[in-house]
């Protein structure tokens, strides 16, 4: 391991950092900007490429969010969100779970880009993700679990 | 996160500062159609001032776009961030949209 | 739950936080100030008063460092120390983990604001750790463990 | 975090830059010593623009002004926030050291 320059603190590259975030928010679509801040910041913290911390992180995420508000918890403000990242000089994972029964990951993507569907107003969202993120699954774990994962573009 | 209005000659420029998502894509949606209806026919949004965009977001930008060329008007766009010019190109939306570099550029495109 | 005013996002008190780090550093001081600063960050993420994260945190967790790095690894730079923080609402907990054979916390501490000692260079980390924080507690666990308790202050 | 020294008339003005920790304080020491040798007498340290101090950081500081006072010289301080004040006011060295609210004041108690 390499000595840090003099007096600038040690960079990241000498360190070994793991940052987690939980979180649980109600169905409500104005606290997706908040959550997306704090795991962009944590991005951030751990030098990611600004384009990751910038474009997949954020878009992904609330996209992620938007979805189990929305689809899994149908916008019910009794129900939660919740919301766990974890994320270290690799990787960052993310796991958004709502309330709803699941839904079938391959069978609900379609191909916004596809001239029947170009000038759809919808139907962008899965696409996104998958493009954004290296893997996206989806499981049931004590509520629908949606797991992004993305690795540290070198 | 906001929305700034401004008229450029016979253009409706919208700023769109913060993120463009389905928190907010509908106050997006209801300004530029209340201009709509005033009669305004060119708009141009100016994404120098936006952090990130979702498909909420991307389908508000579709969905007016329709609208407005139902009027006989036309919605341009600039200033798409090598971040946000990658969401058009994934969604292949570069294809659907006048997208100028710069404020001048568009505005003069019309 | 309150409901958030529109279109800000929803603030801190509306939602569940939890903030984790953990970390591992070479045994050499000057990573000391970048580990507090990430801690310190979190503190802020989760609105603390500004007092206590820019006093309580800081000073009491680079002591905390300072005294693994100096005493537990005598400065041995093959030696890591390792901190782990876990932040929420309520209350920050840090362990700081040095590969020493521990000491006697009560034994170790002196009152450096006694007459005989206020013009001495040393002696007032301890101090100033059980000062600035609620809990200060040491006990053996894969390592010689400093756990810091902070409770927010309203 | 850096240190930046500078003579106010026959005052050596030293400024605190981010944090005065263990990590950092023997830089302090040596140019402040260093300035001692060369016969100034009169210091002022400044920590308006200071984070945090930890434990070693005061120890420098008391370090200091016995070194200082042993050769007829003064050392003072000014600017510390409340928090830094409360820093001195657990460990009783507000008692020790003359502190000033402002760089005017403490250049004119000289
Ligand atoms: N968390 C979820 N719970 C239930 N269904 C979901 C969930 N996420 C996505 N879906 C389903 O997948 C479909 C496609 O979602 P998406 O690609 O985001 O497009 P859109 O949201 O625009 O319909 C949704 O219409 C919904 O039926
Ligand atoms: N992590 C540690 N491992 C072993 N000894 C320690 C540790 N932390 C503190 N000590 C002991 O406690 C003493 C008092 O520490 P402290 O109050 O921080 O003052 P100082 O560091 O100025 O001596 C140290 O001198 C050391 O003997």
């Amino acid at each position: 391991m390499a000595a840090p320059a003099s007096g600038n603190g040690g960079s990241i590259a000498d360190i070994h950092l793991r940052l987690t975030l939980e979180t649980s928010i109600p169905s409500d679509v104005r606290f997706i900007e908040r959550i997306v801040a704090l795991v962009q910041r944590q991005c951030r913290e751990l030098s990611y490429p600004n384009r990751q911390c910038a474009l997949n992180i954020p878009v992904a995420l609330a996209e992620a969010i938007a979805n189990a508000i929305l689809y899994g918890n149908l916008a019910d403000p009794g129900k939660a969100v919740r919301v766990h990242a974890d994320a270290n000089a690799e990787r960052v994972v993310i796991e958004v779970v709502d309330e709803g029964s699941g839904f079938d990951l391959e069978r609900s993507v379609i191909d916004p880009t596809a001239p029947e569907n170009i000038r759809r107003e919808d139907g962008r969202g899965l696409y996104l993700m998958l493009k954004l993120m290296h893997r996206v699954e989806r499981f049931t774990r004590d509520g629908n679990v949606v797991r992004l994962t993305l690795r540290r573009d070198e | 996160m906001s929305f700034a209005l401004q008229k450029q000659g016979e253009i409706v420029v919208v700023d769109v500062e913060g993120q463009l998502i389905v928190g907010n894509r509908q106050e997006l949606k209801q300004k530029v159609l209340d201009e709509l209806e005033r009669g305004e026919r060119k708009f141009l949004i100016d994404f120098s001032q936006t952090g990130y965009i979702d498909s909420s977001g991307l389908g508000v930008l579709v969905s007016l776009s329709k609208k407005i060329r139902e009027q006989g008007g036309e919605l341009r766009l600039a200033n798409l961030n090598e971040d946000l010019k990658t969401l058009f190109e994934l969604t292949k939306l570069d294809t659907l949209f006048q997208i100028a570099d710069s404020r001048e550029r568009a505005l003069e495109s019309f």
